[in-house]
């Protein structure tokens, strides 16, 4: 981390800890606006940050880590693809879209869309397959649901709305956001986890005397750690150009690892950490969601299959060297 | 070395004839409009349906027809048991009563506690709740805190239990409190029949995580109880809740509380899914097809007189891994949006939210694991 | 079981411990041939014993159990099928047949083989996908190799070899008979590595001790148990009549519990279970090796998914309780 | 708490002229015939591989010039292993001398001792093995009854190692014996450089399950020694052999052991299999890619000067979770005659039967979650 990142994860990780799940929508929105945390990967000359993805994964480790409740995460990749639109206002993202696309208006749905009431614009994979369409969302009225982690959903109606053609793969992207804000909600389940056991005291002694809870930990803080890595690569892949397989392999890794750390997790906690009032669930639930969100497991390891079968026996090895031998500092 | 003993299982004749009757039952029933409660059903309490299945002599089969029961055999139980879950009939009103409490008064009770709650029972009328968790024991059952003392010719109940499933709309609790001053674990304990209506009894609801209210914590206040409330022994109150428990583990309740889902995802994927679908639901067919073997293999032995409490232990422990992974393992095959209204995505954000509550109810993973391993003769 | 059912037990389990992964090929085989087990299914007018499918799991399960190194359990199931075709001398069972069948003349291949040389025949998929075809192996020579289990194998070349056919499975029978010896070894692995576990000492204490290993040992017993369970059940309906989902169900979750249970078996051995002088590997190596035979995982978990998918939602559990309801005492 | 911070790696400038010039080498020597063997490559010895690695420099890259190393970086090293065994060259002659004894010998051993042993180690041509393990200990690594004691000038050695790799082709042994009469555990150990031909030591063969022969037992019949044969402080023996095994955990060998099952499931399947197999291949390629990430950035922090023993941990037991899972999944997923002479089939049926060994290298899988289970600061 250089230095101006250590300000940055400062800076967040004290902000988010205080706002936390329990965020109020409009005040603490100004707050992460009055920051210009929005604008963290827009670049300078736009009035923006114009930080890396790395930043990037900074800021949506620790959204993750204290399961923000403001859709920051998907307005800082929707500013910064529609950086160019000429839109101003909130922007958020989207996993899919079905309908048709002319003259630059469209109609159809829009699905998967985080926090869309409310927001200025939204970025939807483009529906004829080809890169991402920016859709000014002025004038139209989008009722949400509150999806299994608390946070707020929509599948938009849409008719005739203006777009902007963009080229870049927001379904990506967005497996890249929950890639790296699985990996900090993971980290901060077990910290919670691992504190429980420490405190806990079960026939006579601390929870984590016990050999079975103290395997189990150490197998989670495993998939913490694989899910964290992942994310760091594919981050920095991000930054170097085409991170289409590191993206794949990254959101897979995360998937496999919210599955074992959510139920060692609630394992280890016991029925309190199925109560409304103790905070476990705001990180699992987070991550039970995050998980079929812009790929689950199947998706991206029926894409990375495909590619990894195709290429075949004799490219696999130097295909992965040279993924990484391009990052040569 | 004590392992599970497979042998061969007679059905019972009747068997065609009790599950057109449950079914026929469940079909005349509204069904719960939301999935996710379908999926749940032995927790969702609905005294409508109890009442129907009690008039139909399907609850406390097992039980003499002098209270009520209907005398049937552990199979024949079995089999209307597995109907019901299997069709995500809302049993959770009578479930305590007809699976732990009414045979546990019918064996340990005396005759004024038998007489008061168990016809009610067997009719689908009267329901129960178990109170053995206190608060700060975790899965340790016998650091129990709850006292009750002998006032004259009564017992006075001061103390609390937590985690007690239905205690809100139940009318009768069987506790496990301490009743030798300054006994330790699980010495001194004996249990009690607690009318929820007794004065100085208090439920307060414990809301879950999908704000759902299955658990309550419960207070006594110097409850005042008859002589008849203590249920067998004085100070042999643990010996005859952990056989309950055993008793608990026996049912195919664990197998099968994921059917709803498994059902959901047959109807999402359709006639010809891809291969990596298809293989997944064969891998969860054949261990349904195998958990509900060993759980009837179960209900045989107890038909025959025998003692099968290690077997229970075992298909409890693979029911459990079974029903744990699958929301995990569905989540991982299917590419769905959670927050969308198709029915799998419904009870799937549900399952994945409240699944790893299950091993919680009747002993954990590691308890379970323990008991096997001593079955073992490990030391 | 019955009184008959017991004698059976008691022979088979004394004959194959002393016998054994150690068994004399020429005067072992003398042995079975003498106490007549090779016509346990063969009808009693026939000559044979006139068993059952549950008496054949018995001879099966103990031969798992013993690891027996002789091929019995596939010349009880080719007699049981080869019963009216008179042949004599010990026959054998394979996995597939590729080739031509005319006028009762099959030229082609059969692999898979069990112990084919010196067999009298075998009894192989029939090469046009409908029941089984006899094979007389009468002038035929076939080089065998060894299988990791230590047993041999082979792929048969033949030349217009006399074939009778049958319109039995028996590919299915085989997954049964594999289903019924994995049942055996993992319970007598299982006894393996609660015994080695209780005398073996580490870190000052028994390795049964360790709450590590009591839970892997736990683990262990729930897969056993399940092979066990669904290997009766398959027999119980074999009895009955179809049994294509039973067999298909029971080899599938057979296979699981020895990946399973081989990895628990090895792990609480640690370095001694890899030895060739200590017996473990036996029983694993066997295990492994059945695991692949008569279709695999995969290839069971497709067919009953493809079966459970075609039939549907509605028909999912009224199917499962029509298997059983039949079986009524 | 502590636990794995991940950090992005900096991968070096040589990177892809080192890659070229081992795969230079590999090319150039022809293959082991067997795929079993190639898939096990680094227990294989092959002295005439090792002689031209080390003829190349890419042996003891980050040993001093001095005693024939070549001062590169830890991910320069790193490069080099990688692509030595993801091509499964035959390396096991000289592994275990240039990733532990080695470095060990540089760090603690005397000045006689390293320039007896480490430039023929840095050339090729000696190799070493590691004498830990003792009869009946299990992985109770600090059970050692072998034993050292003065006498005048020289050290005189009894007792007995067990599980020894590579002790029949090796030169020289660092073994880990008792040099304070009557002390316990880990205390009053101490290890010694021991020449493999120093009249009393005995070498017999363990034959393993396969029929092959990588283990061995080592006797020591009244071994002399001279007196620099001591490495590092008399008594500090445990603490200088375990900051070696995590040496040992830092190496990509762990995920690496499992590419050549990968690569021949790869050919067998062909460019488009169907959805269960792509999503297989999927899955353990992200794996595979993590781990690499993750192996990566332990050598990153090895030569920024940090001790990532807990990182090397991780790395070590999900590596070990996956070479252990591979052969099981693939065997799950492939219906494949195991008998048959396919490659797949040759290296899969070697693989299940010596699979489940490789988490007994470097320390059995509960030992290493309880390494990490104490970095997450549970006691």
């Amino acid at each position: 981390m250089n230095e101006h990142q250590s300000m940055l994860a400062d800076m967040t990780q004290s902000l988010f800890e205080e706002i936390g799940h329990a965020a109020d929508p409009a005040a603490d929105w100004d707050r992460v606006e009055e920051l210009g945390l929005p604008g963290l990967l827009v670049p300078e000359n736009d009035g923006g940050f114009g930080g890396s993805w790395q930043d990037g994964l900074i800021v949506f480790r620790t959204a993750g880590y204290h399961a923000l409740d403001l859709p920051l995460v998907e307005a800082i990749i929707a500013a910064h693809i529609a950086r160019c639109a000429g839109l101003s206002g909130r922007g958020t993202i989207a996993m899919a879209a079905t309908g048709s696309l002319l003259d630059n208006c469209f109609t159809g749905s829009v699905s998967g869309a985080a926090a869309a009431d409310g927001a200025a614009f939204v970025v939807a994979p483009s529906p004829n397959g080809n890169g991402s369409m920016i859709v000014d969302l002025a004038g139209q009225n989008s009722p949400s649901r509150t999806a299994i982690s608390g946070e707020r959903r929509s599948t938009l109606l849409l008719d005739g709305a203006r777009t902007v053609q963009h080229e870049s793969d927001i379904f990506m992207l967005g497996a890249f956001a929950r890639s790296a804000q699985i990996a900090g909600a993971l980290d901060a389940a077990l910290a919670m986890a691992t504190e429980y056991a420490n405190q806990r005291k079960q026939f006579g002694r601390a929870l984590s005397a016990f050999q079975a809870v103290q395997q189990n930990l150490a197998t989670f803080a495993c998939e913490a750690a694989a899910a964290n890595c992942a994310a760091h690569a594919a981050a920095q892949a991000l930054d170097h150009g085409d991170a289409t397989y590191e993206v794949a392999a990254a959101k897979m890794r995360a998937d496999m690892a919210a599955g074992v750390g959510t139920a060692i997790a609630h394992q280890v906690h016991g029925a309190i950490g199925f109560t409304e009032e103790y905070d476990l669930h705001w990180l699992t639930r987070r991550l039970w969601t995050w998980r079929s969100e812009f790929g689950n497991d199947s998706y991206w390891a029926d894409r990375l299959g495909q590619r990894t079968c195709a290429r075949g026996a004799d490219n696999f090895w130097p295909d992965l060297t040279n993924l990484s031998d391009r990052l040569v500092s | 070395m004590q392992t599970f003993t497979a042998q061969p299982i007679s059905w019972p004749e009747s068997a065609a004839e009790l599950r057109q009757r449950a079914r026929r039952l469940v079909a005349e029933h509204p069904p719960h409009p939301d999935p996710a409660t379908r999926a749940n059903c032995w927790t969702f309490a609905d005294p409508a349906f109890s009442k129907n299945l009690g008039d139909a002599g399907l609850i406390g089969m097992t039980w003499p027809r002098e209270y009520g029961g209907h005398e049937r055999s552990s199979l024949e139980r079995y089999v209307v048991l597995e109907e019901l879950l299997a069709a995500g009939a809302p049993v959770g009103a009578h479930w305590i009563a007809d699976r732990q409490t009414g045979g546990m008064l019918l064996r340990y009770g005396q005759r004024e506690e038998i007489e008061r709650w168990v016809p009610g029972m067997a009719k689908g009328r009267v329901y129960a709740c178990i109170g053995l968790s206190e608060p700060d024991a975790g899965s340790d059952l016998a650091s129990v805190k709850t006292t009750a003392r002998r006032d004259g010719r009564k017992w006075i109940v001061d103390g609390q239990k937590v985690w007690t499933t239905g205690a809100h709309f139940c009318h009768v609790m069987i506790a496990l409190v301490r009743t030798e001053p300054g006994s330790q674990r699980n010495a001194g304990l004996s249990q009690f029949v607690i009318p929820m209506d007794a004065p100085g009894v208090t439920v307060r609801p414990i809301i879950d995580l999908t704000g759902g209210h299955d658990f309550n914590e419960v207070f006594f206040d110097s409850v005042e109880l008859e002589e008849h409330a203590l249920v067998g022994a004085e100070g042999q109150g643990w010996h005859q809740a952990t056989a309950e428990l055993s008793l608990e583990r026996s049912g195919p309740e664990r197998y099968l509380s994921s059917t709803a889902l498994f059902l959901e995802l047959l109807r999402y994927v359709g006639p010809s899914p891809d291969a990596h679908v298809r293989q997944l639901v064969g891998r969860l067919a054949a261990q349904m097809w195998t958990l509900r073997m060993m759980s009837a293999t179960v209900a045989a032995k107890l038909a025959a007189g025998e003692d099968p409490a290690l077997e229970a232990t075992i298909v409890k422990d693979l029911g459990n891994s079974f029903e744990q992974a699958m929301p995990e393992l569905v989540q991982a095959a299917i590419d769905l949006d959670l927050s969308g209204e198709v029915p799998l995505a419904r009870i799937l954000g549900h399952l994945l939210q409240v699944s790893p509550s299950f091993s919680l109810r009747g002993g954990t993973r590691e308890i379970l694991k323990g008991i096997i391993a001593r079955g073992l003769g490990l030391r």
